[in-house]
């Protein structure tokens, strides 16, 4: 029996992680195209700041970690797959037959469609390749750009701003991390970050990027062009979808509630996978971490065997810290259709907070400036906890989710 | 003769079910001594800290004698307590 | 014999020798704001609940940890987090569906019980006998560990 | 070290804030809490200073072991000049606020000058600052407490706060922190608001170290721990029944003051007792009391957590007092009970519950209240003056009537604010007010415990138990036994708790753990932790000098020994049931001989000798 992984992501090291505790014998080959060993793009700001080497990237630390696990790595890339004959090609041109195939090829950062985005000096923030180029081009007084203050975009924020760079941040929606934090929160985070001293531009596009005596000019509408040393571009990403094939695909791969593909021998996790969504119901590309590490280890157990392993759906969450100012956001935090809802919010302390409930449940959370206990959120949506009384006392203080929680499952 | 006895704290399950409010009426030999009730009633001794007969203390020393507790008198045990 | 951590709430009384135990032990400070272990008030109720980590089998801070910073301790069977690794993403913070792995702003780094290497302080300061460390079988924990069952939709499949 | 070396001037009038550095020579002398924080208070304080204007200061101050894992280690004072009693105010409260001033950084706040608006201060480790509290005025101490919790975003927020009693100028007014813990005695409530401050909220994460020995200071506390479990007192006693299981006791040696100290014995004290508190009810088959409580690092845990029978007439259509809260201690239940001639345990719950709601003292709230029913009896005052209320003792109607009027400030409640002394003034019978330097009674009737008569008469802060609860040895047998109905002997024992008890309100510990501990215990607690040594004798003597520094800055603000008395109907009038029949509070049998073991002058001021000895300032 062959299992093959395309994609050494966390989704990837975990399905072969899983597949080996599983199946002691079969041969197990993880495939990934970039040249070192399995790391997180997670750590990546942790990196640029300097608290960790290269190496304290890596997802696992264990000196002949796959080796030991009897786990096949290839740093290859995949130029082609056949499902009829079950068999992949590699760049080198050596052929792989699986029996059974994981895709969890990741996604890539989108490029914006603005002219001049191929020039020397624009670099995206998504591999450790990209990280080395940020780290020699934005030297103590360079002018840098940060074109998207997304998720990648904020948690990298502070590690620009610690180089000591002359740091703009433009993003084209009203907010900092619109697909994350709502209104109130990401409006919030912008001022933080301008009390910090990094000029964000929100509702502002770059229309363009030109290039003048060695500098970039980057155009932006309605405003002044800013020149700078270099141009980082993180406005996105889209799901790695270029060996699916006949598979069917939406935004990703679509994968049913096995994480099973419309071929049953292929499987597909982590970001490029297009599964079940906890909160919706519904089937969406999430392209985080804890959802990657979800499917991989559900698409592997039932890669491994005849017993089906039944994916509920993800649960849609984020936590950011940009520039010490931490934020969550948790399942429906838009708000469910007709439920309540409650919001604190405390601008002059940074701090916010939003419930939203369908019914008595809790569906969806914003919080900014919370660290403790936050993962009860993640708690009381995934269990659908029934409030009760306990739902009123989060209306009149939203604070209180802990207790809410310990109300209900602790005896 | 009789004589009403008050148990307290912790002592008050030692009581009759009889008693109310930590009171018993309870009819005794004319020449009982403190340390016999605490026996009758097994108080442990270590338990009958603070001993009042009519609120006057009694010491432990006192508490052996034979004739001190008189018909109608109020013999009150308390075992170690505070408050403040 | 396995131990871990049992609690009894009806015994507690907010004292929070525990909290301060914990810190001294991990901190060298009496700070309970960085205690791993906290008591939580019902005032209404009129109940104290403390509340830590319960070291649940498949881990969800361990498996969302992106940086391998969240290690099994085979001795206690806790789930320890290694210092040297942890570079403070939170992943797992959002990830704990029991909300018992914390943030710790001053070190950057998260922080959440290891049962003190299998000398749970917090037991042993406890005046109440509200938190004590024994064999496993006897503290419930399967149940609470069949809920975290219900919470943890992989293990459908284990 | 103990201490964080850092204090925190708060300039209310200007609204500045900033850090200074600790005076060490001081701790050295004075410790920390009580005695510290009156050094400080005499060298920056005119003792002529009106209470309530402008240039009094008031002081919240930690003691060294404040916030450590020594047992009770949570306590804080707040030192005033008091508007009730004309001399030094100094209350001690438990709760969490203290440990989290700690944590924050600081040994002491200081607060000066006066607000033009409303503020109240918010303290985040080293961050202070005076924030606008318009919104917050008016506002309970529970609304006030929810309202800053929301506006931090931050269950861990520790609160002390004023209630509306203390904004409408009552001055028996209480700081309340943790919902029920009390800063009580004295008005340092009315300090507070006097001042336009309405709270201090504080988060403290910096933790608590600068522990002189860390290894000999876990051992010593861990050692000392174990004393309290194993004492019958602290082990079972405190914690299973509270301080109200002295109802019982004190009733029956014929010294619970009754009915405005007219009588020494209450024909309903069982029903009011730490006894009732555990008896199911009829109604809902639940006991008032649903569990004990301890304060920050406490190992006794005799707080009571309590609720009130729904269907009470005082809250039957009031959900919200149908939750639990901070139940009957035993001052309280005596003052608002059998000093009221008031039986009934619901009523007595929910008048506590209004005095922690709106921070008042229950002691002289319910003493001023027996004072009001005995002028009400005597027809001195009518219906007329309370609005309509039919002001009986043992009525528990009223009572809860002129509570609710008291704590907001309304009505015949603005006459009740002004004290026992007061009132009785106000109305014209002054021998009515059951006051030492116009501060109310606790619970034990000096004429069946002799020695609180002295302890009354010369405590520094007016009639108070906590500055030497010889009770303690009188009528509970600890350290010794001692005849309750005896004057020879009490001038010492008086002196040797009240500097004791001036050495522990000092360290950051509880008063209560000394039914189990001695100076011996808590010695070598304060000297694992603190810079230098500190054997017994030191400590001892540390109190000592605090008591002679608070009797020098009451001297100086004008009282003198003749303040040094009792009412006259203690003096005067004899106890007519139990013990103490035919006898009186024998203090002119034991006041000369207390000053002279004081060194003091055979009109009660210090001499230079006394100042020299203690090294006290001029």
């Amino acid at each position: 029996m062959r299992h093959v992984i395309i994609g050494a992501g966390p989704a990837g090291v975990v399905a072969a992680e899983t597949l080996r505790k599983r199946m002691p014998q079969a041969d197990i080959v993880l495939i990934g195209d970039e040249p070192e060993p399995p790391y997180s793009r997670m750590a990546i700001p942790y990196h640029l700041i300097g608290n960790i080497g290269e190496s304290g990237t890596y997802l696992r630390k264990t000196e002949g970690y796959y080796e030991k696990l009897g786990i096949e790595q290839l740093q290859r890339r995949v130029t082609d797959l056949s499902l009829a004959q079950k068999q992949l090609t590699l760049d080198n041109g050596n052929r792989i037959s699986f029996d059974k195939l994981l895709l969890a090829t990741g996604s890539h950062p989108v490029k914006p469609p603005v002219e001049g985005m191929d020039l020397p000096g624009v670099v995206n923030c998504w591999t450790l390749a990209d990280a080395r180029q940020i780290i020699a081009r934005s030297q103590p007084g360079d002018d840098v750009v940060l074109m998207g203050a997304g998720f990648i975009g904020c948690i990298i924020l502070e590690a620009l701003a610690r180089r000591g760079i002359n740091l703009t941040v433009v993003e084209m929606e009203n907010r900092m991390v619109p697909r994350m934090m709502d209104g109130n929160s990401g409006t919030l985070l912008k001022q933080w970050c301008e009390d910090k001293g990094v000029r964000v531009l929100t509702s502002t596009r770059v229309t363009g990027v030109t290039q003048e005596n060695g500098r970039l000019v980057v155009q932006l509408d309605g405003r002044d062009p800013v020149p700078v040393n270099l141009l980082i571009s993180a406005t996105g990403v889209r799901p790695n979808t270029g060996l699916a094939g006949e598979l069917e695909c939406d935004q990703g791969i679509v994968v049913n509630e096995h994480l099973q593909t419309s071929q049953p021998d292929v499987y597909a996790a982590g970001d490029v996978a297009e599964g079940r969504d906890f909160s919706t119901g519904g089937y969406s590309v999430q392209a985080i971490q804890p959802t990657a590490v979800q499917h991989g280890a559900l698409a592997a157990a039932n890669m491994s065997g005849a017993r089906q392993a039944v994916h509920q759906g993800s649960i849609n969450m984020n936590v950011l810290d940009t520039m010490g100012l931490i934020s969550g956001s948790f399942g429906l935090w838009q708000g469910a259709d007709g439920g309540d809802s409650v919001t604190l919010n405390n601008p002059a302390s940074y701090r916010y907070m939003n419930l939203q409930f369908a019914d008595d449940v809790l569906v969806g959370a914003n919080t900014l400036g919370l660290t403790q206990h936050v993962g009860v959120l993640r708690g009381l949506i995934q269990n659908r906890t029934r409030l009760g009384r306990w739902k009123q006392r989060l209306l009149d203080d939203p604070t209180r989710v802990m207790e809410a929680y310990l109300a209900h499952h602790v005896p | 003769m009789k004589i009403t006895l008050k148990l307290y704290a912790t002592l008050s399950d030692l009581l009759p079910p009889e008693a109310r409010s930590n009171r018993v009426e309870i009819e005794v030999a004319d020449a009982v001594s403190v340390n016999e009730l605490i026996a009758r009633f097994h108080v442990p001794p270590p338990l009958a800290h603070l001993v009042l007969l009519n609120g006057v203390f009694v010491a432990p020393a006192q508490r052996g004698q034979p004739g001190l507790i008189q018909a109608g008198d109020v013999l009150a045990i308390w075992p170690p307590v505070a408050g403040g | 014999m396995q131990k871990s951590l049992h609690i009894d709430p009806g015994k507690c009384t907010g004292c929070l020798q525990c909290e301060m135990a914990c810190s001294y032990e991990n901190e060298g400070l009496f700070n309970p704001s960085k205690s791993r272990i906290k008591v939580f008030t019902f005032h209404e109720e009129g109940r104290f609940v403390p509340y830590t980590c319960t070291q649940c089998d498949d881990a969800w801070c361990m498996q969302a940890c992106p940086v391998d910073a969240i290690v099994l301790n085979a001795v206690t069977g806790s789930k320890d987090i290694v210092n040297d690794r942890c570079v403070g993403c939170k992943v797992c913070t959002i990830a704990c569906p029991f909300g018992t792995v914390n943030y710790n702003s001053t070190s950057g780094k998260v922080i959440k019980c290891d049962l003190c290497g299998g000398n749970p302080q917090c037991a042993e300061a406890c005046p109440t006998g509200a938190i004590t460390y024994i064999d496993a079988d006897a503290t419930g924990l399967d149940r609470m560990r069949q809920w975290a069952g219900k919470t943890d939709t992989q293990r459908a499949a284990a | 070290m103990g201490w964080t070396q850092k204090i925190l001037r708060v300039n209310l009038t200007d609204g500045s804030v900033k850090s200074e550095p600790l005076n060490r020579e001081w701790a050295h002398d004075y410790l920390g809490q009580r005695g510290l924080a009156t050094r400080y208070f005499v060298a920056e304080v005119d003792p002529g200073v009106d209470a309530l204007g402008p240039d009094n200061k008031m002081i919240m101050a930690t003691g060294p072991l404040t916030g450590t894992m020594a047992s009770t280690g949570g306590r804080y004072s707040v030192i005033c000049k008091s508007p009730l009693t004309g001399a030094i105010a100094c209350s001690n409260s438990g709760g969490f606020l203290g440990a989290e001033m700690k944590n924050a950084g600081w040994d002491m706040i200081i607060f000066e000058g006066r607000s033009p608006t409303p503020v109240y201060l918010y303290v985040e480790n080293d961050r202070a600052e005076l924030r606008p509290a318009d919104d917050l005025w008016g506002k309970s101490v529970w609304e006030t407490d929810e309202l800053l919790h929301k506006k931090h975003q931050d269950p861990q927020l520790r609160v002390a706060t004023v209630g509306r009693a203390a904004e409408a100028g009552c001055l028996y007014s209480a700081i309340i922190n943790d919902l029920h813990r009390a800063a009580g005695r004295s008005g340092v409530g009315t300090v507070m608001a006097s001042k336009n401050l309405k709270a201090v909220a504080i988060r403290g994460t910096r933790g608590v170290g600068n522990i002189k020995d860390p290894i000999r200071f876990m051992n010593v506390t861990r050692e000392q721990k174990k004393v309290l479990a194993d004492n019958a007192v602290t082990g079972q006693g405190l914690p299973t029944y509270g301080t109200q299981v002295l109802m019982n006791v004190i009733n029956e040696i014929g010294a619970l003051p009754t009915r405005n100290m007219r009588e020494v014995r209450f024909e309903g004290a069982g029903k009011v007792s730490a006894e009732a508190m555990h008896e199911p009810r009829h109604s809902d088959g639940k006991p008032n009391l649903t569990t004990n409580a301890g304060c920050f690092g406490c190992t006794i845990a005799c707080g009571r957590i309590s609720t009130i029978d729904r269907g009470h007439f005082s809250v039957a259509n009031k959900p919200e007092y149908w939750g639990n809260s901070g139940g009957l201690e035993y001052e309280a239940a005596w003052a608002l009970g059998p000093d009221t001639g008031v039986d009934d345990l619901d009523a007595l719950t929910y008048v506590n519950f209004l005095c922690n709601e709106d921070g008042m003292d229950p002691i002289s709230f319910g003493s001023t209240v027996a004072a009001a029913m005995e002028l009400f009896e005597e027809g001195a005052i009518t219906t007329e003056d309370t609005g309509g209320i039919e002001l009986r003792f043992g009525s528990a109607e009223a009572l809860v009537a002129v509570t609710e009027l008291t704590a907001r400030g309304e009505g015949f409640g603005k006459a009740l604010g002004l004290g026992s002394r007061r009132l009785c003034e106000k109305y014209g019978h002054p021998e009515l007010s059951m006051t030492v330097k116009s501060q109310e009674f606790p619970a034990y009737d000096p004429r069946g415990i002799q020695g609180m008569g002295l302890t009354y008469a010369t405590s520094n802060r007016g009639a108070c138990h906590l500055r030497s609860y010889t009770v303690s040895s009188e009528v509970l047998g600890i350290p010794v036994k001692t005849d309750p109905l005896e004057t020879d002997g009490k001038p010492e024992l008086v002196i040797a708790f009240q500097d004791a008890t001036a050495a522990v309100d000092s360290s950051g510990l509880c008063i209560f753990t000394t039914f189990a501990w001695s100076l011996e215990n808590i010695a070598p607690q304060i000297d694992a932790a603190c810079e230098g040594d500190w054997p017994v004798e030191r400590v001892a003597e540390v109190g000592a000098r605090i008591w002679q520094l608070e009797r020098d800055f009451n001297m100086k603000a004008g009282l003198t020994g003749a303040d040094d008395t009792l009412p006259g109907r203690l003096l005067k009038d004899a106890a007519n049931v139990g013990p103490a029949t035919g006898k009186v509070a024998g203090l002119d049998q034991m006041l000369p001989k207390y000053y002279e073991l004081r060194g003091w002058t055979a009109d009660g001021q210090l001499t230079d000798e006394v100042r020299s000895k203690f090294n006290l300032p001029a």
